[in-house]
């Protein structure tokens, strides 16, 4: 693809900003999702739904998609800009993830082109919210054995299991399945095939699951005799976990073709020490004490290191030793800064801190201590931490396997 | 080289400690737990009055009023195995109580409350207002005095079984100085109570409106000793709160390795795996530090100076090493761990309660740094 | 053992403190080692070997050992005492640490008569040195696994290899030594054998180590067709895995008859405070700023925990659920604490951390710099940290072994 | 919000880093680094010489004075890469020492020294004193004018290269205020260098008595511009220091994987053990973003207010990194890590040495407290 014309791409650009300076409502006067793993309520999906469509119909989400699904055709630089520009004005997050990243860019590289008429336009419209089957209950990190069996039959197969942690489970419309086709092959990775699977046929059943916040958000989804159409079969048959590892290098950004956007509002260091001057200690703001001074500064490179190496990824001259580091580090640095920094806004609430989502007394509504209990659905999920570690040791480093 | 506290521990505190490690195992399975989350008053009446009969709630009153004459250290060993067990109700509150009255109350009030609360009557204490300051002398409810009675006014935040106390002692200022007040549960309208939703789902805490209460004039504690009250209430809380703490953390990391030697990923338990195994051990270490320095503060408790010392110190590891299992809990439970189902999250909430009641790690710190330096 | 009269423990321990007030010279005036791991040079040796010996003709080494081996057959309580004055009094370390912690509790439980004849009196008085030889140059952290051979012949093993860390090598009289007396045997542990040997017979050389620091203070020790007496062998030949981690229950506290004293100064977090109130920023004491305060009292706060952990030991109502778990996971928290406050208070030296010990311009004639170099032999020797971390983990909490 | 830098990358540097890397990694292998270690004068000069005709000393300085014009974050991927491979010689000091002039010199100054910089004429500055502050304005060494002359008085420490340099650049107080004065290696005896013992053994530094030195009255900088050129002589050298250590950072955890990767224990490389490959994960991702920072720091060292706020904090986070990763270097190396012949030493002191050079993390922290907050 040929450079985009300067001249093009800050028209575009300017376009975008006040597109959503306009447009971005990010106080509804409910709470809004920070991930799309945490919508908890109809009235957040419904907004988010609307939200994600209306940026679409603007032009502003899979820009860089084909015309002919929905996208406008353009240089990636230019949904860049767009997304550049939501993220400005701190527009909500994107709601249909799974489709945008994994789904989307998959069908692109690898779908038939019944596959893209189907099921692309629908995506970033959010017209078919999509999640993901990977997870089973007994095999949480270790998705290579996964036990959800499916057996060809006819042009269809029947599929029997379950998966966990299905985000937006009740809500969504199609799913990317990983399954067992061929429970007698000797090397677990080989008998697993990738389906895309409808949600909203007999014999698929979500049952939410309580959060340890005391909210909802996921589902566990089971199969019972559940027929899948086959040609949704991605890859071979068999070829399962390569499809599988293929989505996450989108999902990390390892490998282009998301349709752009966010599906998780950057965590804002800015917004912590925020709270640090409004919260009090000995009747001073919270920030002039020096230990809470120190701590504040710590988070605030840290978020600065966050931005800097995203910005570094797009630098190959400073990425020539170990090429996949920054992206293949990017969840691990993220997932748990954010779960510590929250943990730290917790301690400027002082005694406030008692106090818990829904009392008046509560700080902000409650949103600190929510936002650090949500934070382990992205330490836990989507790989561990710990299995996090050892992707970069194994994959970046070299380090043997253990 | 200040004494900064050693390592003691009592026959009493021995005694206690078995006959309560067998008791709140017996009573406080985490089912019941759970079952009393959802109840209205948050705890078991029947177990309540086993407590009572157990004479638990004597063993740091004097004699003279019904008591065992015991320390408050000796009541450590107890409030370890009930925070071990997430046993709900208002033993730490009546103790508390108690304390307040033992350190700054009238010799008709000790004579008339003591023996009720030494007998198993619950009482609590109203100490914090608005920002929930730790600061206890950071005051502005009042007590003014009308035609032989006291009138009160204010609002007192966080007060623990406010439902189930026969006895609330508030903290006001009477005539502008720190004053404490006994008041009598039957004078506090129901409406002037509000139940708060609170972290640790395990309790109960209530906002108290004190507008419109009167009570006896003969209700105030010795003025002379209300500083000196609220300063020893300040530490014999936090003291019963690293019991608490310790027990918990202790809890957190059982249910984490129980997981960890079950729970199979890669065909191995997960617990195989160094990424979790070390810092579990990192955790139980910290556990270990943090339960000597309780025992610590629970020996050197009525020590002048060096008792603070220990019980800052003493709080300052109790609120790390529960955060920190606690935190790693949840994660070594991977997605289980996530859900609301898994007893982790039961753990993490209270830390993050005991970090918010009586001062954090770095609150203590603070005053570690004025009092070693 | 009856319990001792608590009047002549009484009248013992002021003996005791009345001993070391008089006779403790903490400042010959040279830098006196703070572990038996750093004696580097002659007058260092020379010094502590004296001093020792002096303290054992006191009779505060050694008490609770039997009389006819050189110790005062007294309860450990007086021991226990004689240390605790030791402590008080800041007195130099004990040199021969092989001997009183390793050797002499061994000889004591499974020692011949003639074992104890011979050596254990002059354990106590430093007339014989004793070191270790466990760890290979290829198998540091990996004990069970020593390729150095003994051959019986006659009355004697032929040995061949060599062995490395070993402390006081170029001093030493003696050594326990590990080694395969069985190449064939299947399971490596197998193999083992443990046995006295004198490092002062043809065939035994040393070489020594230079350390990180620039000094030395261990050797390579090298065998080569050295004839040792088979009446070293302890235990029965093959049975030297279960004798040498016999060896490490009495290091680590976990099993009694050492013979007293300390081998290591415990380190003095309340000598960094005097450091922090010594050093300045910006015109002031270091310990004026927050952020230094903050720290200096974690550090407080952690020497305290050693201390109070040391103490619990000998509560046993406090150490029901893991008996064993204080006195084997001491190492874990003494070495890498060591390590730590000594990288803080080179901190608190601020620009001066620039200059190294030898330079006037060095603090403390450049103690703390050397002091946190120093503290890696025991975050390594004798186990590694991360080994420690696998010891706690699968012998203390059952967590199953890799 | 506060703009506090972001990420860019000049051609130049592309051109720089590639060549650099490679001249580096050829010229300065270990076993040399060693050699020089033990050597008087501590670096190659045949090497020195190269570097020069490389053109890397006139990178920054301008084209009337014999330059290549480019930017101080120019000079970023030389540095990097020469602390990468533990280079010796006086590349940074007189790049230092021609920011000085270029910041603060005199036009007669700038026409007479600059070209000779630019060509590879060593020279270094003398900031330091007694207690090592990092504030460059506690200087007490003074500067007195008598008959058509300068005289100076004081000691000035740590100054590196002083041996080798053609030029060194003191700061001294000039009638009570800070000035710098160009002072010709040919006026100081050698008895008025003392060679220091310095924790980094690859490096050459030296106290300079200046009691008894005269200059001429044209030595002096340009006073008006003291103040300045010492604020901006503190940034550069935290700059380039920040280059040293991210290049000493990889080079840290370079060496602990070939370890790991290689050195069997219990049967298999001990980089197989999680609780060795977490924390070189660990440290890898610090420096990671270390050297994010490195770059923002260069590509906004020149603007104003940012380019503070970007170069504290590279140097707050290479501190955190070069000694997170050389600390466990030699940690993971095990037994060879505790001897002299392992390169882990050779970082970890390095690491030292840069924390004490400028300031360390918890310094810049409080700098950067003022400025953020």
């Amino acid at each position: 693809m040929t450079a985009p014309d300067p001249k093009d791409l800050a028209e575009y650009a300017a376009d975008a900003d006040a597109w959503f300076l306009a447009n971005v409502n990010s106080d509804p006067g409910f709470m809004l999702p920070l991930t799309f793993m945490e919508v908890g309520t109809d009235r957040q999906f419904d907004f988010l739904r609307e939200w994600q469509a209306r940026v679409h119909a603007a032009g502003y989400l899979g820009a860089a998609w084909p015309k002919e699904y929905g996208g406008r055709g353009l240089h990636p630089d230019f949904q860049a800009a767009a997304t550049a520009a939501m993220r400005k004005h701190n527009g909500p997050i994107m709601l249909n993830a799974i489709g945008l990243n994994w789904t989307g860019p998959l069908l692109l590289d690898i779908g038939t082109e019944d596959h893209k008429q189907r099921y692309l336009k629908r995506i970033l419209s959010a017209e078919d919210i999509w999640c993901q089957g990977f997870s089973e209950p007994e095999h949480g990190s270790d998705l290579g054995n996964a036990q959800t069996r499916a057996v060809r039959d006819g042009e269809a197969y029947i599929v029997n299991g379950s998966k966990i942690w299905t985000t937006l489970g009740h809500y969504a419309d199609y799913m990317i399945l990983l399954c067992r086709t061929d429970p007698a092959s000797t090397r677990k990775y080989d008998g697993l095939s990738f389906i895309l699977t409808p949600m909203k046929i007999p014999g698929v059943t979500t049952t939410p699951i309580r959060k340890l916040t005391g909210e909802h958000g996921f589902t566990q989804t089971f199969f019972a005799d559940a027929r899948v159409p086959a040609d949704g079969l991605m890859g071979k048959e068999g070829e399962g976990w390569k499809v599988a590892m293929r989505t996450l290098e989108y999902e990390r950004g390892a490998r282009g073709g998301q349709a752009g956007g966010y599906v998780q509002t950057p965590t804002n260091a800015w917004a912590v020490l925020d709270l640090a001057r409004r919260m009090q200690r000995g009747g001073k703001p919270a920030l002039d004490d020096p230990d809470i001074r120190s701590q504040m500064v710590d988070f605030i490179l840290e978020i600065q290191s966050l931005e800097l190496c995203r910005q570094r990824i797009a630098v190959p001259a400073l990425n020539t030793d170990h090429p996949a580091g920054l992206p293949l580090s990017s969840k691990l640095m993220t997932t748990e800064f954010v779960r510590r920094i929250n943990e730290f806004a917790i301690t400027l609430t002082g005694g406030q801190g008692a106090y818990y989502a829904g009392d008046p007394n509560a700080v902000d509504y409650g949103f600190w201590t929510r936002a650090y209990l949500n934070a382990f659905s992205a330490t836990i999920g989507g790989g561990t931490t710990q299995i996090q570690h050892n992707i970069v040791g194994e994959h970046v480093l070299g380090l043997p396997k253990g | 080289m200040q004494d900064i506290g050693r390592m003691g521990f009592s026959e009493a505190q021995g005694d206690l400690l078995e006959s309560a490690t067998a008791f709140c195992a017996d009573v406080s399975p985490v089912a019941r737990v759970r079952a009393l989350m959802t109840d209205d008053l948050g705890h078991d009446p029947a177990v309540w009055r086993q407590i009572g009969e157990l004479g638990w709630l004597a063993i740091a009153i004097p004699e003279a009023f019904g008591g065992l004459g015991l320390e408050l250290g000796d009541v450590v060993p107890v409030v370890e195995q009930m925070g071990r067990r997430l046993l709900a109700g208002p033993y730490v509150s009546t103790t508390l109580a108690a304390q307040a009255l033992i350190a700054g109350g009238t010799d008709a009030q000790r004579a008339e409350v003591l023996p009720q609360l030494a007998a198993g009557t619950p009482a609590t204490l109203a100490l914090m207002e608005g920002a929930a300051d730790w600061d206890l002398e950071a005051i502005t409810a009042t007590v003014t005095a009308g035609a032989g009675n006291l009138t009160l006014a204010g609002t007192k935040i966080l007060v623990e079984n406010a439902d189930a106390a026969r006895w609330i002692i508030a903290s006001v200022l009477h005539e502008r100085q720190p004053a404490l007040v006994l008041i009598d549960r039957v004078s506090v309208a129901e409406t002037a109570l509000r139940r708060e939703t609170i972290i640790d789902e395990t309790r109960r805490a209530f906002s108290l409106t004190l507008d419109g209460i009167t009570v006896p004039a003969s209700a105030l504690l010795d003025p002379a000793r209300a500083a000196a009250t609220l300063a020893h209430l300040h530490l014999a809380a936090n003291l019963l709160a690293c019991a608490e703490m310790c027990g918990g953390t202790q809890a957190a990391i059982d249910d984490t390795l129980d997981y960890a030697k079950t729970r199979i990923q890669f065909g191995k338990p997960i617990g195989t795996y160094q990424g979790v195994k070390h810092p579990i051990v990192a955790a139980y270490v910290r556990y270990e530090q943090a339960r000597s320095h309780l025992y610590s503060a629970a020996h050197c408790f009525n020590e002048q100076g060096t008792g603070e010392i220990a019980v800052r110190m003493a709080k300052a590891e109790a609120d790390a090493a529960f955060s920190f299992a606690a935190d790693r809990a949840i994660q070594f439970h991977g997605g289980f761990g996530f859900t609301y189902d898994c007893d982790a999250q039961l753990y993490r909430r209270r830390a993050i309660w005991h970090a918010a009641q009586g001062g954090d790690r770095a609150f203590h710190k603070k005053k570690l740094a004025e009092l070693l330096f």
